[in-house]
């Protein structure tokens, strides 16, 4: 846990009210809400930005951000193509060699951040264009599509009754959490956030968690690109488009800090459910999606003012 | 009074010249690149430097330099706005539909500049006295005009705008009003952030906001006019942007705000705060019109054009570093 | 230092080998896909039917719905653009004309795959009896789509399709190489045999588009094979991007572009206006794909001579139309006609496609009549 | 004379606790009323209630007699009361001559800024100042402390100050700028302007005070004029008790060399170091600041590694090429800047003291809590940290507090070496004795100490050796019986250059 242990619990204490509060209400609006098999494929829509979100939760809290994981998605998604169809590499290879290569991108984005001290927003700000303009330039827009029967399993499967991608989800969920909860490296992480200078002048390795961290962003964003290919059976340049908004608007409604050094992957995992749940919900109850949009801004603007507001007496 | 107890007053030593064109380096990188593209695109194809081109290049992305002259000064505030484009697209969307529906002219040019002031005044209410940071009011923003616009106008298109709307279309002296739109505002605002009061609270509170503070600057007030300020910005660019066309799509652009984000960076103005120009970002936003131009001129696939100007940014942004740290 | 001076080399490299790629590639790419394409006859004499069996799929288990009121949604590929706006509007009139239809339009704000999978999906749980679709992406929509057939959904398409098993119907506004052939043939006519002329698309992964353009190329080649193709260049679904794509042709080809293609209703007026605002009225000619209320202006004043473009209100309105008679069990597999309305009969083609009939040119003489 | 401003049984609290009870205190034309305390005492409240930043909940302001009462600084800064803050509120980005006009700058005719006029003034206010080598158009991110100083006083006099508040003007300056500092001030007062006075460094205020104030405990404790007063009344004033002798360094046996430089440098910082530290021993390094002594810390800390020469530790040669290895093999680094590179204020000071140790207390890397929590629980007890638990927020800790868990964290990392880089800076009279007494305690536990100071008493009292340091090279060195204030200070000051960054 963290230093701000008890302003983050509060946070994360009105963040899950809201949620029963949202759970319940949307419940009452519409009685095929609260159904296992919709709560399930709610957790399969929700997979991909949640893996990106549990390490942008990781990035957030050193103070940095990554704009750049919705073009690494598109980019892998494209290579898990050529890689397999235009190069002829079996499939799992393939599939590996991608998320690497959305490691890759990661170190990349790491390497800008870290050698060049550029701020993070414009470091993955260029990069957003330049990892999708790589993905258009190698596709030529061409999208592949026919894969194996078995790699659909990943992203339209279910193993016990539960989609593949939920269990990748969950685990991760519980990798993440592990690590930045109870780690030294999570306590690096949020020293980094805190005070970079002085996790440095404490004999941090601030540079190399950084590095790890962006990678590791590049890597799930990549993760997430081969399992979006598995759930639409094709690749196309333009995917993950826009990812990047809605994985930072989990993570600050979440009560991660934009600011750095405060931020748990419990609250990540609350503001994941409650967007997902937000759009699912208000669609059963009959909102259109333009309508969805509105109060998921206006959740998140309330959530934060409100947590300000509940824990400005507890800021020293 | 006993001034001068100790030695004559030395001369200060001057500033090393190149010392000052580092602190205006950006501005000249970008012009220089400009200049270099120019040369390079127009030897391999001389049409590109005809007039009608450089015209196109100025003209079509004015409204994008516009914007980007009150994303530099929010920036500069130590802030950011990520809705702008949002933002945009709405006020275009308010104008182009007071226009047709028989309102005087004048009141659909007016009409998003205040709306634009209103709405961000808000926004810069929620920054300043809730202390919600910057991003996360902007990014709910974002949101909530986008599906907002939609849900109003559910996208229909507006046509038969009159004739005498369409401001972005007038010429003075030859040269299309958004140029003009484009170089004077960057001209007084540049004039205006270094000869008025204001305009160095604004740095100031980018600088050091404790500072400012304790220096009897009103914070949360002066932080509520700038984002005012950039809505008027926003306001005009939605004008520019609506009256381009005879039509006006009304949805947001896709990407705009990262394009204007893009253009005050590279602009030479710190994403930290503090210090910037929007000369720069102005530069900044005709660059990548004349790149995007050049592309076509020199054949560069479409498929890789996005990944040029990826890689223009960074190279950009990285000289930008390099040339920050010879500064120090 | 090293580093610094190795990642800016890298840099410089990659820019280089970037842009020298891109003018290799130049000379042979024209923005179309690369599947096999079946230019129509130069003089217009329709291909032999090729009769097909029937290729689409089935719901599971679903009710009898026949004569009853059912909910439908239409998820078109994004909304907030003219085009899904008349397709929308087309389907509301349907769905009043029938009576027994509660039908709504909702949808991404972009065209975005994943999030129109996730508008269906949702309309799945909340049980619909019918849904229509313009999809992103055929194959990327198409578990979906199946997963609607499975919770006995009636499935129709229009305008984009799909995979055939995903669906039950789909509505085809016109045959791509029909299209291709109305955009070549009136180019031609405007600008002569050997004119060049450069496209306006929207992005080069639009399914749809990249049909278009490659059947229009083959059958450029086929039948007007003195026409020079300059070049396409992308300009998303932004108005604004649009002109100065077009306007940017304008100037770097000078004299040497006699014409300019615009493959989306976004494009077309966008690039009418370029020519309008160049002063290049009657030297560069614009044909394209766009509704009749954004071309007004220039075709009146002569500035664009024809427009091609099915009526995307009789799209949306024979969607809907089909969708009522499937889920009425009126339409089944095997049949080769459908009734639809004030639209009377429609062919059934390619085994399960319904045909709207050929595109519609709209010209300054017809152009008033319309207003969508 | 009557007081310009006079403060009379004002009182205030924070969210019900006392931060001032009761204080009344003037300040006359011309005169230095220094104002001391111990951190926590309520100098700071006090002073930023005169400077209209807090207003009181009672009590009385008066102006030349006037009653009047502050909402904002804009006001008390119109009545003629100007602030020089310790922590200088300037703007980095901005320059000097618009740092000292910030918010009432010369205008035009047109209302318009006029900058040929403020760099006119800023460089006449600068001149008053004797400070002709600072350029008025530099960037105020580039200069240094002691030049920052100088901005800000132009800035205070750039508003016809009529009472000057100076919050320890002279902490972070070496004793030359200090020394400069002390003539300005004089210059001032003797114009006439009232000058509020705040100092730990008792030479100071015995050189320049008129009266001395003292606070406790947010308490009025007593006024005395300078004459009448001494070190040892005004200390116990401030401490309430006693305090024990001032240096108390112990006689320790020296052992074997620990840590070893043979011409150590690093880019034109610092170049060519040699020395040897062996356990037991206290190096203190003196010199101006810019004179390369922060940057050496720096380099053996691995922060700027080494460019040249070697370092050996207990006869080998290490490369240190980074802090982390720098702690691993034994090197401990108590920084300069406390809040900045020291601590992360915003956290609890069970993971600030736990920081250095995370590999330590966790098994397969997971931090064990409860050893955290023992191991916090026994560093705050053995260290004397003054705090509510582990878990309070170290920015809630007054600055010897903060200081002591800057050295428990680092001593628990059981370091060969220890280097301390101003060990006592801005710390009140009470603190400083305690840290001084661990100093000793560590060194006779065997660990090999360097210290930089730029209090030459503290060098002179503690150290063992003295190492004088002048641009960037070590230019003398004194044992312990050789070093006096006369032989260290010429050594600092010998061909002094005033390598100001303009």
């Amino acid at each position: 846990m963290t230093a701000n242990f008890r302003s983050l619990l509060r946070h994360e204490t009105i963040l899950a009210v809201l949620l029963v509060l949202v759970l319940g209400a949307l419940a009452t609006q519409s009685d095929r809400f609260f159904t296992t098999a919709n709560l399930l494929n709610q957790g399969r829509l929700m997979a991909e930005v949640g893996l990106v979100a549990l390490v942008m939760t990781f990035v957030i809290v050193t103070g940095g951000i990554d704009l750049s994981v919705g073009s690494i998605l598109g980019l892998t998604a494209i290579l898990l193509g050529v890689f397999w169809q235009n190069l002829g590499m079996p499939l799992p290879v393939a599939m590996v060699l991608a998320i690497i290569a959305g490691g890759i991108g990661g170190l990349v984005n790491g390497l800008i951040i870290t050698r060049f001290k550029v701020p993070p927003l414009i470091a993955t700000l260029a990069t957003l264009a330049l990892y999708r303009g790589l993905a258009e330039g190698i596709s030529q827009a061409r999208s592949v599509r026919g894969y194996p029967e078995w790699f659909y399993v990943l992203g339209q499967g279910d193993v016990w009754g539960v989609p593949t991608q939920l269990w990748i989800l969950g685990a991760l969920v519980i990798v993440a959490g592990v690590i930045l909860g109870l780690t030294t490296f999570g306590r690096a992480t949020y020293a980094t956030g805190a005070n970079e200078t002085g996790a440095r002048f404490s004999g941090i390795g601030v540079d190399r968690a950084k590095l790890l961290i962006y990678t590791a962003s590049g890597l799930v964003a990549g993760l997430a690109g081969v399992i979006f290919v598995s759930r639409v059976s094709t690749t196309r340049s333009d995917m993950g488009t826009g990812l990047e908004l809605d994985v930072i608007t989990a993570v600050v409604l979440g009560g991660t800090s934009i600011f750095g050094g405060r931020g748990t992957i419990i609250g990540t995992v609350l503001g994941l459910i409650l967007m997902q749940a937000l759009k699912n919900g208000l669609a059963l109850s009959g909102v259109k999606g333009d309508g969805t949009i509105v109060v998921i801004g206006l959740v998140l603007i309330l959530a934060i003012v409100a947590s300000n507001i509940f824990s400005r007496d507890g800021e020293g | 009074m006993s001034a001068s107890l100790s030695t004559a007053p030395r001369a200060a030593p001057a500033m090393r010249p190149w010392k000052r064109i580092a602190a205006y380096g950006q501005e000249f990188i970008l012009l220089g690149a400009i200049l270099a593209l120019c040369i390079v695109v127009g030897i391999v194809n001389p049409r590109f430097l005809g007039a009608n081109n450089l015209t196109n290049i100025f003209a079509g992305n004015a409204y994008i330099a516009v914007a980007a002259i009150g994303m530099s000064l929010v920036i500069i505030s130590g802030h950011i706005d990520v809705a702008v484009g949002s933002l945009i697209g709405v006020l275009a969307t308010v104008s182009g539909l007071l226009a047709v529906n028989g309102y005087p002219i004048w009141l659909a040019w007016l009409a998003p500049i205040v709306i634009g002031v209103i709405v961000n005044a808000g926004v810069g209410s929620l920054v300043a006295y809730l202390r919600i940071p910057s991003i996360v009011v902007t990014l709910g923003m974002l949101s909530i005009l986008k599906g907002g616009l939609i849900s109003i106008t559910s996208g229909a298109w507006i046509t038969n705008l009159p004739e005498n709307y369409l401001i972005a279309q007038f010429r003075l002296f030859g040269i299309p009003s958004p140029v003009w739109f484009m170089v004077i505002l960057t001209a007084l605002v540049a004039l205006w952030m270094r000869y008025s009061a204001f305009g160095r609270t604004i740095y100031a509170i980018g600088g050091n906001v404790e500072a400012a503070r304790v220096a009897g600057i009103r914070v949360e007030r002066s932080t509520v006019l700038v984002f005012a300020i950039h809505g008027a910005f926003a306001g005009i660019a939605a004008v520019l942007f609506a009256t381009q066309l005879q039509v006006i799509q009304s949805t947001v652009p896709p990407n705009l705000e990262l394009t204007v984000i893009t253009a005050s960076v590279v602009g030479g103005v710190s994403i930290l705060g503090g210090t910037g120009t929007v000369i720069g970002s102005t530069l900044a936003a005709i660059l990548f019109a004349a790149i995007a131009s050049s592309l076509i001129f020199l054949n560069v696939s479409a498929y890789w054009l996005r990944s040029v100007q990826g890689l223009l940014i960074l190279i950009t942004v990285l000289a930008d570093m390099a040339r920050r740290r010879r500064l120090r | 230092m090293m580093l610094k001076k190795s990642i800016a080399l890298a840099l410089g490299l990659g820019l280089g080998v970037s842009m020298c790629s891109g003018v290799a590639f130049a000379a042979t790419w024209t923005g179309g896909d690369d599947l096999p394409t079946n230019p129509l006859a130069c003089d217009g004499t329709a291909a032999p039917a090729v009769a097909k069996p029937y290729d689409g799929g089935e719901p599971t288990n679903a009710p009898d719905r026949k004569g009853k009121p059912i909910k439908v949604v239409d998820v078109p590929k994004l909304i907030g653009i003219g085009y899904f706006n008349a397709t929308s509007k087309g389907i509301a009139d349907a769905a009043k004309e029938l009576g027994n239809v509660e039908a709504k339009t909702d949808g991404p704000t972009q065209a975005n795959i994943d999030q129109q999978i996730s508008f269906i999906d949702n309309y799945i749980t909340s049980g619909v009896d019918g849904i229509l679709f313009a999809a992103n992406d055929p194959v990327a929509i198409a578990p979906v789509l199946k997963k609607a057939l499975a919770a006995g959904i009636n499935v129709v398409g229009y305008d984009a399709n799909s995979e055939p098993n995903a669906r039950q119907w789909f509505v085809n506004q016109a045959e791509f190489n029909g299209i291709g052939k109305a955009l070549v043939d009136n180019m031609a006519k405007e600008i002569g045999e050997d004119g060049s002329f450069a496209i306006v698309t929207s992005t080069f992964t639009t399914p749809n588009q990249a049909r278009w353009i490659s059947e229009m190329a083959a059958y450029q080649e086929k039948c007007h094979p003195k026409m020079k193709w300059l070049e396409t260049v992308e300009a998303q679904e932004d108005n604004v991007l649009s002109f100065n794509q077009a306007t940017t042709l304008i100037n770097k080809h000078g004299a040497d572009l006699k014409g300019i293609f615009g493959m989306t209703s976004v494009a077309t007026p966008a690039s009418a206006e370029a020519v309008t605002q160049a002063g290049q009225c009657g030297k560069v000619a614009v044909i394209g794909l766009a509704t009749p209320n954004a071309m007004k202006p220039y075709v009146e004043k002569d500035c664009v001579k024809s427009v091609v473009l099915w009526n995307p209100v009789d799209l949306g309105y024979a969607a809907m139309q089909v969708l009522r008679a499937t889920a009425d069990g009126d339409l089944k597999a095997g049949a080769t006609s459908v009734k639809a309305g004030k639209l009377g009969e429609l062919q059934v083609i390619n085994g399960s496609e319904i045909l709207l009939g050929a595109p519609y040119t709209f010209t300054k003489e017809n152009i008033k009549d319309f207003d969508f | 004379m009557q007081p310009i401003l006079a403060l009379d049984g004002v009182s205030k609290s924070f969210a019900g606790v006392h931060a001032l009870k009761n204080v009344s205190f003037d300040v006359r034309p011309g005169e230095v009323h220094a104002l001391m305390g111990e951190n926590g005492a309520g100098k700071s409240t006090l002073i930023k209630v005169m400077a209209g930043v807090h207003a009181p909940d009672s009590g009385e302001i008066h102006v030349n007699g006037d009653t009047v009462r502050f909402t904002s600084p804009r006001e008390a800064r119109a009545a003629g009361i100007a602030t020089v803050y310790q922590e200088l509120l300037l703007f980095p980005e901005l320059s000097v001559a618009e740092n000292i006009f910030l918010g009432h700058a010369p205008r035009t005719t047109m209302n318009a800024l006029d900058w040929t006029k403020m760099r006119n003034e800023a460089r006449r206010l600068l001149d008053d100042l004797d400070s002709h080598d600072l350029d008025v158009d530099a960037r105020v991110g580039s200069l240094s402390v002691a030049n920052r100083q100088r901005v800000e006083i132009a800035k205070a006099l750039s508003q016809d100050a009529r009472v000057l508040i100076m919050d320890e003007p002279t902490a972070a300056l070496a004793d030359a700028d200090a020394r400069r500092l002390m003539d300005v001030v004089r210059r001032l007062r003797d114009r006439g302007v009232a000058i509020v006075y705040v100092s730990h460094r008792m030479p100071e205020i015995f050189a320049l005070a008129t009266r001395v104030t003292v606070l406790r405990d947010g308490s009025y404790v007593g006024t005395s004029d300078i004459g009448d007063i001494t070190e040892a009344d005004l200390v116990s004033m401030m401490v309430g008790r006693p305090v024990d002798q001032l240096y108390p360094k112990a006689n320790v046996d020296i052992g074997a060399p620990v840590i070893e430089l043979r011409n150590v440098g690093f880019r034109d910082e610092v170049e060519d170091i040699s020395f040897t530290i062996r356990a037991g021993e206290i190096v203190g390094i003196a010199g101006l600041i810019g004179s390369g002594r922060t940057e050496l810390a720096l380099t053996i800390f691995g922060i700027t590694p080494a460019t040249s020469g070697e370092i050996l530790l207990d006869g080998k040669p290490i490369a240190i090429t980074s802090p982390k290895q720098a702690r691993d093999l034994g090197i401990a680094y108590v920084p300069e800047d406390r809040g900045l590179q020291g601590l992360i204020k915003s956290q609890t000071i069970r993971e600030n003291l736990s920081l250095p140790l995370l590999d330590r207390i966790s098994t397969a890397t997971i931090v064990n809590r409860a050893k955290e929590s023992a191991l916090a629980r026994e560093l705050i007890k053995r260290f004397g940290v003054r705090a509510r638990g582990p878990e309070q927020r170290v920015k809630q800790l007054s600055g010897g507090n903060q200081q002591k868990v800057v050295l428990a964290k680092w001593v628990a990392t059981e370091p060969r070496v220890l280097i301390m880089d101003e060990p006592t800076r801005g710390i009140d009279v009470g603190a400083k004795a305690e840290i001084h007494a661990l100093m000793s305690r560590l060194a006779a536990q065997g660990l090999a100490i360097l210290m930089i100071s730029s209090e030459l008493p503290e060098v002179l009292g503690m150290s063992d050796r003295v190492l004088v340091m002048n641009n960037g090279r070590i230019v003398a060195e004194f044992d312990r019986a050789h070093a006096t204030p006369d032989s260290v200070g010429t050594a600092m000051m010998k061909s002094e250059t005033l390598a100001e960054v303009a």
